[in-house]
């Protein structure tokens, strides 16, 4: 489809928003040695050209909305509508950031609820609600150890993250100015105290500043071994760190600080219903244990002697993490859910999350190999690779015969240590019918592939399949220039 | 139950496949210990009627000002959005998406961000941009990183006036980086020397120079031709983060030979939101693509030969390079800089200029008239001005009195300095955009007059 | 210019091409006395956010009260409307289509019509329904031309309290009609002589006989199986005008023995939007599909077997009969018949009977708790009531002080029956909705009671 | 596609609209003998599905919003997304007809100000807000038309209308009692004062009501005999009814009431950019002379001494046409399009409309017959009949090969009066790049045809084309029964 740019043609955007007849450039309050001459080359469309290009676009992507979207890792639930009208509210979406908080008080009591409900889901004493998504969660609770450690006296210069990991706890542990060390996950897919005292004592006990965990874990299982785990390590002085992307099958299940967890962070775009946004706004609040509460990020809030809600810095605060106090508006959907739900109707999601992915396993154990199979909690990968091996059919090759049946593919490739991984998370807002209609297709899929394997790799010569991404990245072009149009 | 589209019946079928007798044995592997006895204590669920009631009230405790009573800025601007962003971003096939993952099905995103790129490149005249960062102020961090690793020097200077909550965000980030960041003082009348920053130039190790355009103050720092060229001589790059619509009126960053423009990218169409979700965007250089942190959309060719859009350069990115990664951002602001998008392409090339010109306009007819009046000095003398200015109400206290009467007469004055810069308590900073018609701003004047007055 | 698109290059090239040199040449077979001189006496126009500005300050000299704060209902009734109905009607492929002439590009509307009149079936219990009429009044009117038609006959017979503004209506039309339209009418106590309905049915030549369930003083016409038998025995049709929601608690009109549902669909999922556009829905049996007017949506079968949707049976319609047609209508309420039809998918058939329940749970407690207080009488004693009633303020003038003062307390205290019937000067007519809880109702009625007393 | 009712599974249909635990049926508040016992079999369906079949059956739909849509007739224009905005204020959306008029200014504002607009635009002295649709706009002047004679004591059972009228113009002038005699058009597709009075002789002067004109006509030409016929026909005593469906090219050009009309309709969904809603609702506001003012429909609206806006009764009302005012909400859009075009954007809309139309027409006058072929307004018709003659191609047939190409299809076999007619109006709110897409299909289409009606011919068989309608309405099945799912 053509870009926006293309469609351009002098003169026809004349939006009517501004009403301007005086001189255009140069400005005359710009120094001369700022001053611009020629307007920016933006495109100039008229306003039905526009509404027909996203239109289009929108008709050209695929979202919940549309269809199945079981992306393992990324719990794509279905994203209530109410949530996006009271988002909408004028006196949500109006308010200036820095008005006084004696005007502010309708959005201070929200978010300070909410802080009280993610307190209640994970047992964490204070939480800060300012992470824009849960990688910035990850890097707050990381400098908050950071900060917590150099407060102590102490200096603990490795994370510890199990293979199995997503790769934002690495990242964010080493830009938090960490080492990274790896554990390995035992045969059952577990991380054990044991493969975690290997390391640790090869290392030194005191180096050690905690470790990065989710659980359930990326292969969709629980950790059962967390209490020893957490046990040993806060023997040794470190911290846990719960990666809340997996908090889902837990909700008034089982509480991260239970588990004896320093710091969590919560994926409001997953658990808590609030829309992906083709890959963002999210939000990721983290919640922590007292110790580390005066650490958090500033400010937070409290509720007054006078019963009025207000901003205040913690104690010994890493600081800011970002403008603000966080992704207000995506708070407040997250809030509309809890709200919606209640403790019953959240046990409910964890129930029928955990529910819906054991029957998908279930129904497919035995057509496609579950490397780590047992009981699974929200979600579970399969593994492709008897298929490549016998045939040279790939994960991403039954992902995108998938895309070719109309549902979207779940995630591949991850976690690293499944061979053609394929992580399937069906989320508690998918009825049977739909997991069976995904059963069928892929228990059709691996009949075909032993059928005729040729005729299944023709996936690939499908005509709007399979873009030359080594090419685009070889030779990259990532915007449009002018220059094209001529 | 809300949102669960399973029956009773359903899942009765479904445990007996599993081989299970009720949902609560599909919870065995967790530890006994670890089950929550109690039922969480969270407030009864509500119906949707209810809801929407209680958000309503909730939303109402809250004073609103809209966009033309309003004159708040300091990093987040009440632009006008037209309509038709606002019902064109809320397709739904946009935003219950991901990650466009599966290029084939997600074009309209990929195609939607790419066009977000090329939109963000246009205006600050650089070669490559990412598919957003979390706001302003982490774009600030993740060019400061990006300085850090293409020059491999670890001193950072700050100009003076930049965003304070920015300078805070890259000091709790340099917990991590290590990272020594300097500040260039500023004088009496907001100025600063260019000696005093071609001295801490010559230390070396610099990695990049850093300024705000409009500064916080609003006012354009003196002679950045110079300083560009200055940091350029000293090997160290120069970032600069920039108001949007200041970019209708000046040269590029590009042009101007920075090295990584960031900024803010809320005043293009994205609501206030009580500042959040925000668009930090952030531009650069051909030769430092592979600096770039985050997602990044790039043109690829399908077998038939169709162009289309993927996600590119993932090498640079977490799921990829893992500890190595140069920063840990998965989630992004994507549906707002598509929003974004959708609002540059609403408003045009002309729309944007007039707005950039209305913006400068409207702020200088209102620093006419308030800097006449008794009782209000202009905080800095004689700047260039963009759109916004600090003033100083004369007399200890005066400025709270005179911001509540304002307050009270449905008008939000600007922001106060004081929580910003102890040293400022008297001052307060105003922003104009393209909704403060003369008339309006003629009605404003008169009261905070009369305020001024009593 | 906003919404055109061509630029002046682009009318320059287009006149070329046309062969004129001006635009103003293009109206030339306009003759020149019928051209006008002056330019229109019309208010400057105004940019976008200036019209929002304006747009809201129109709005903002209404008092509006949100669904729970209000009792008025007398045909339009604020149920609440699920956020889902209203993201999915706004879908810019529906709103901004027309009539489906070409199916093959429509097969969205015309499914969605189609369910619609399956819908209005079921609830209904009839066998056949139109895509929409105008609102509850027409669709009476129509049903009484159907009436007139299949019969030949031209008596119309009204039972008591058919909605006033409806019989209003029908009167306007048969100005065109011709036809004998009678009242029987109520007794004191609202009831009427079912000796008296067979009376005039004895006279022969009636067309229909027409009620309304609840009726408009909300309650039910006794014997109604009664009427319906009396009726049919002299081969007059009974045409039933119906409030969705008693639907679900009665018998259908069908099951009934009704030949002509009729009814207002505005209380599925449509708001009250200051009395339109609301949704006329009328429902026969088979044998008399052939009469209904307006459009109708059926099944049809495409070369490859597939099935899809088309306009049917338009041989009955204005484009084809000409003045043959038994009514005009052309564009008709589509789009507010597919919001009532996603409001009927989203509350479901769970939530539809729990809505019905709700409605009378409450209008039935909030009857208690009025009817006992000192000052008020119900208006009609012992009445099988649905949602609504209507009371007796006692004491001349009494009511609009009450009424007054209630609103002064955020109220709409429903409406006064004066304006509709001079006998019943003193009534007040009292709807009540799934939203109005029985802590909403004792809020209520605490200051009813208030107000009574002061 | 499945529909919604097949869709059912019972129980899955659980919106969070109301919380009732009271028993079900039956009802005990029902008089026995109209208890209903069983619940009404409505489906019962999730949020998620009904999010995603509403989603699916919007994308197989076709709206200005996805292209070009010259559907002659009907002024498909833009629909402007400020006016949706504004429209969906709360404090329009949840008034309540019947709430005290002091507690409606703003809404009573709004619809008086329009009023007054329109009065402006067409010449007229008074309108009335309250029809729903043109055609109800139409029988609105019939119906006053016959009080207007009754009142005088004439008897004049006879409306005339030309033979290009639109269907809704007899059906209303009959629906409202009057007899329908047509009058035809000359050769250059006219009105003229030479035909009406023949038919007027023929039949007694004394006994004709009025005629019923649009202006320009369906053929897109105006009538250049207007003056003349008013003033021949006010000379019997006889009325004149302007349909409006065609303002939209004399928008501050030319008025009704200064050719002589005496009552006019206005499309709103026409002229005034509200949204055709796939069929509905629009609005169809009439306005009259002085003289007929008196028998406007009940209430309208007047602004009282004290500044405040109150409705009244005229004098001599027919009474009412339908339940309260109109239809609102959209008035609230007219409104606002008005309000945003002013004088001088209205006129624009005119020439650009009228320009577009004769781009067309010109460039396809070659290829294609016109058969009254001259300077047009903003639409005009070209027959397809030499095709059909020459190589059994029809109407239809260049139709549906148009939706094939992406573009809606013009208005076909309208007027009665053009053999194979195709009636396009691009409205002005297309560019010159639409239309020039659109003239190279139909340049491209006589062409092929010319070349290869063999081939042409097969958008017969196309598989999604030429649903049987004959079979449709000879078997009609217009609603779904539960039946089809056993
Ligand atoms: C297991 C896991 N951890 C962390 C993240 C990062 O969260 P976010 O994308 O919100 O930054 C994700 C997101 O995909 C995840 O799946
Ligand atoms: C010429 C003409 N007259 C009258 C009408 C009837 O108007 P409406 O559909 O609004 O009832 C139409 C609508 O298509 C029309 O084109």
């Amino acid at each position: 489809m053509k870009l926006i740019f293309e469609k351009s043609k002098k003169g026809a955007g004349r939006l009517n928003v501004a009403d301007f007849s005086g001189s255009t450039l140069p400005s005359p309050f710009v120094p001369k040695d700022l001053r611009r001459e020629e307007p920016i080359p933006l495109p100039e469309v008229s306003e039905v050209e526009l509404v027909r290009h996203y239109l289009k676009l929108s008709q050209e992507n695929y979202g919940v909305d549309s269809g199945f979207y079981p992306l393992g890792s990324c719990t794509m639930k279905y994203n209530p509508k109410i949530n996006e009208e009271v988002a909408s509210i004028r006196e949500f979406t109006e308010l200036h950031p820095l008005q006084p908080e004696f005007t502010t008080q309708g959005a201070l009591r929200l978010m300070w609820e909410l802080a009280q409900y993610l307190k209640e889901i994970s047992g964490m004493d204070e939480v800060s609600l300012q992470p824009a998504a849960g990688a910035q969660g990850e890097l707050t609770g990381m400098l908050v150890s950071q900060a917590y450690f150099r407060e102590k006296g102490e200096e603990r210069p490795i994370m510890l993250v199990p293979d199995s990991a997503h790769g934002t706890n690495p990242a964010s542990a080493s830009v938090s100015g960490f080492k990274v060390k790896e554990v390995k996950s035992d045969n059952r897919g577990l991380v054990t105290v044991q493969a975690i005292r290997e390391v640790v004592e090869s290392l030194g006990e005191d180096k050690i500043a905690g470790i990065m965990l989710t659980n359930p874990n990326t292969l969709g299982i629980f950790e059962k071994e967390i209490s020893a785990v957490s046990k040993y390590l806060h023997g040794i002085g470190a911290l846990l760190y719960y990666d809340g992307a997996n908090l889902n099958p837990l909700l008034a299940y089982a509480r991260p600080a239970d588990m004896g967890f320093d710091i969590v962070h919560f994926n409001l775009h997953k658990t808590f219903s609030t829309p992906h946004g083709g890959g963002g706004p999210g939000a990721g609040p983290i919640g922590v244990t007292k110790s580390l509460a005066p650490f958090l990020p500033s400010p937070i809030l409290r509720k007054g002697e006078n019963g009025k809600f207000e901003f205040f810095s913690p104690e010994k605060s890493i600081g800011r993490m970002k403008f603000f106090y966080g992704n207000f508006l995506i708070l407040v959907r997250a809030y509309a859910y809890i709200r919606t739900l209640g403790a019953a109707g959240l046990k409910r999601v964890a129930e029928n999350a955990v529910l819906n992915a054991n029957y998908i396993q279930e129904r497919l154990k035995e057509a496609y190999v579950i490397p780590y199979y047992q009981r699974c909690m929200h979600e579970f990968v399969l593994s492709c690779k008897k298929y490549k091996v016998n045939y040279g059919i790939t994960a991403r090759d039954i992902a995108k015969k998938l895309l070719d049946n109309g549902v979207h593919a779940p995630t591949i490739y991850f976690p690293l240590i499944v061979e053609e991984a394929m992580m399937i998370e069906p989320t508690e807002t998918e009825s049977k019918e739909r997991l069976d209609e995904f059963c069928e297709l892929m228990l059709s899929f691996s009949k075909a592939i032993e059928t005729d394997p040729e005729e299944f790799r023709k996936i690939r010569n499908l005509k709007s399949y399979g873009f030359d991404e080594v090419d685009a990245a070889r030779n990259p072009v990532v915007k449009w220039s002018p220059e094209e149009d001529n | 139950m809300p949102y669960i589209p399973n029956t009773d019946e359903d899942r009765r079928e479904m445990l007996a496949v599993i081989g299970v007798k009720s949902l609560e044995e599909l919870f065995a592997t967790i530890p006994d210990e670890l089950k929550l006895k109690d039922e969480l204590n969270l407030p009864a669920p509500m119906v949707e009627s209810e809801l929407y009631a209680h958000m309503k009230s909730i939303a109402m405790e809250n004073v609103s000002f809209s966009g033309n009573r309003n004159f708040a800025g300091a990093g987040v601007y009440l632009h006008y959005i037209p309509a038709v962003v606002k019902e064109l971003v809320r397709r739904g096939e946009f935003y219950t998406s991901y990650t466009p993952y599966q290029a084939e099905v997600s074009q309209g995103l990929l195609q939607a961000i790419f066009e977000y790129q090329s939109y963000i490149c246009a205006l600050t005249g650089m070669d490559a941009t990412n598919a957003s960062s979390y706001d302003g102020s982490t774009a600030l961090v993740d060019a400061v990183v990006m300085a850090k690793n293409i020059t491999r020097n670890s001193r950072i200077i700050l100009l003076p006036f930049v965003h304070p909550q920015a300078v805070e965000v890259l000091q709790t980030y340099n917990i991590g980086l290590h990272l020594k960041i300097e500040n260039i003082d500023a004088d009496e009348n907001g100025d600063f020397s260019i000696d005093e920053l071609e001295g801490q130039l010559r230390g070396g190790d610099v990695a990049a120079v850093v300024l705000q355009v409009p500064n916080f103050m609003g006012f354009y720092p003196e002679g950045i031709p110079k300083i560009i060229n200055l940091a350029h001589n000293y090997s160290a790059l120069v970032i600069m983060s920039v108001y949007p619509f200041v970019l209708g009126s000046i040269k590029s960053p590009g042009e101007l030979g920075v090295d990584i423009a960031v900024g803010e990218g809320q005043p293009m169409g994205i609501p206030s939101g009580f500042g959040g979700p925000l668009l930090g965007f952030i531009a650069t250089k051909e030769s430092y693509l592979r600096y770039l942190p985050g997602r990044i959309i790039g043109r690829a060719k399908a077998l038939n030969g169709r162009v289309g859009y993927v996600m590119t350069l993932q090498a640079r990115e977490q799921h990829i390079r893992r500890e190595k990664a140069t920063s840990s951002i998965c989630t992004n602001q994507a549906l707002v800089a598509i929003q974004c998008a959708i609002y540059l392409g609403a408003v045009g090339k002309d729309g944007f200029h007039k707005i950039s010109r209305l913006c400068e306009e409207n702020a200088h007819y209102a620093y006419q008239k308030l800097t006449q009046m008794d009782g209000i000095n202009p905080l800095f003398q004689k700047k260039a001005l963009f759109n916004e200015f600090a003033l100083e109400i004369q007399g200890t206290g005066n400025v709270d009195a005179i911001y509540n009467a304002l307050l009270v007469r449905g008008w939000l004055p600007g922001v106060k300095l004081g929580k910003f810069y102890p040293k400022y308590q008297n001052g307060l900073l105003l922003a104009f955009t393209e909704l403060h018609s003369k008339a309006i701003i003629d009605e404003f004047c008169d009261d905070f007059e009369e305020v001024l007055r009593n």
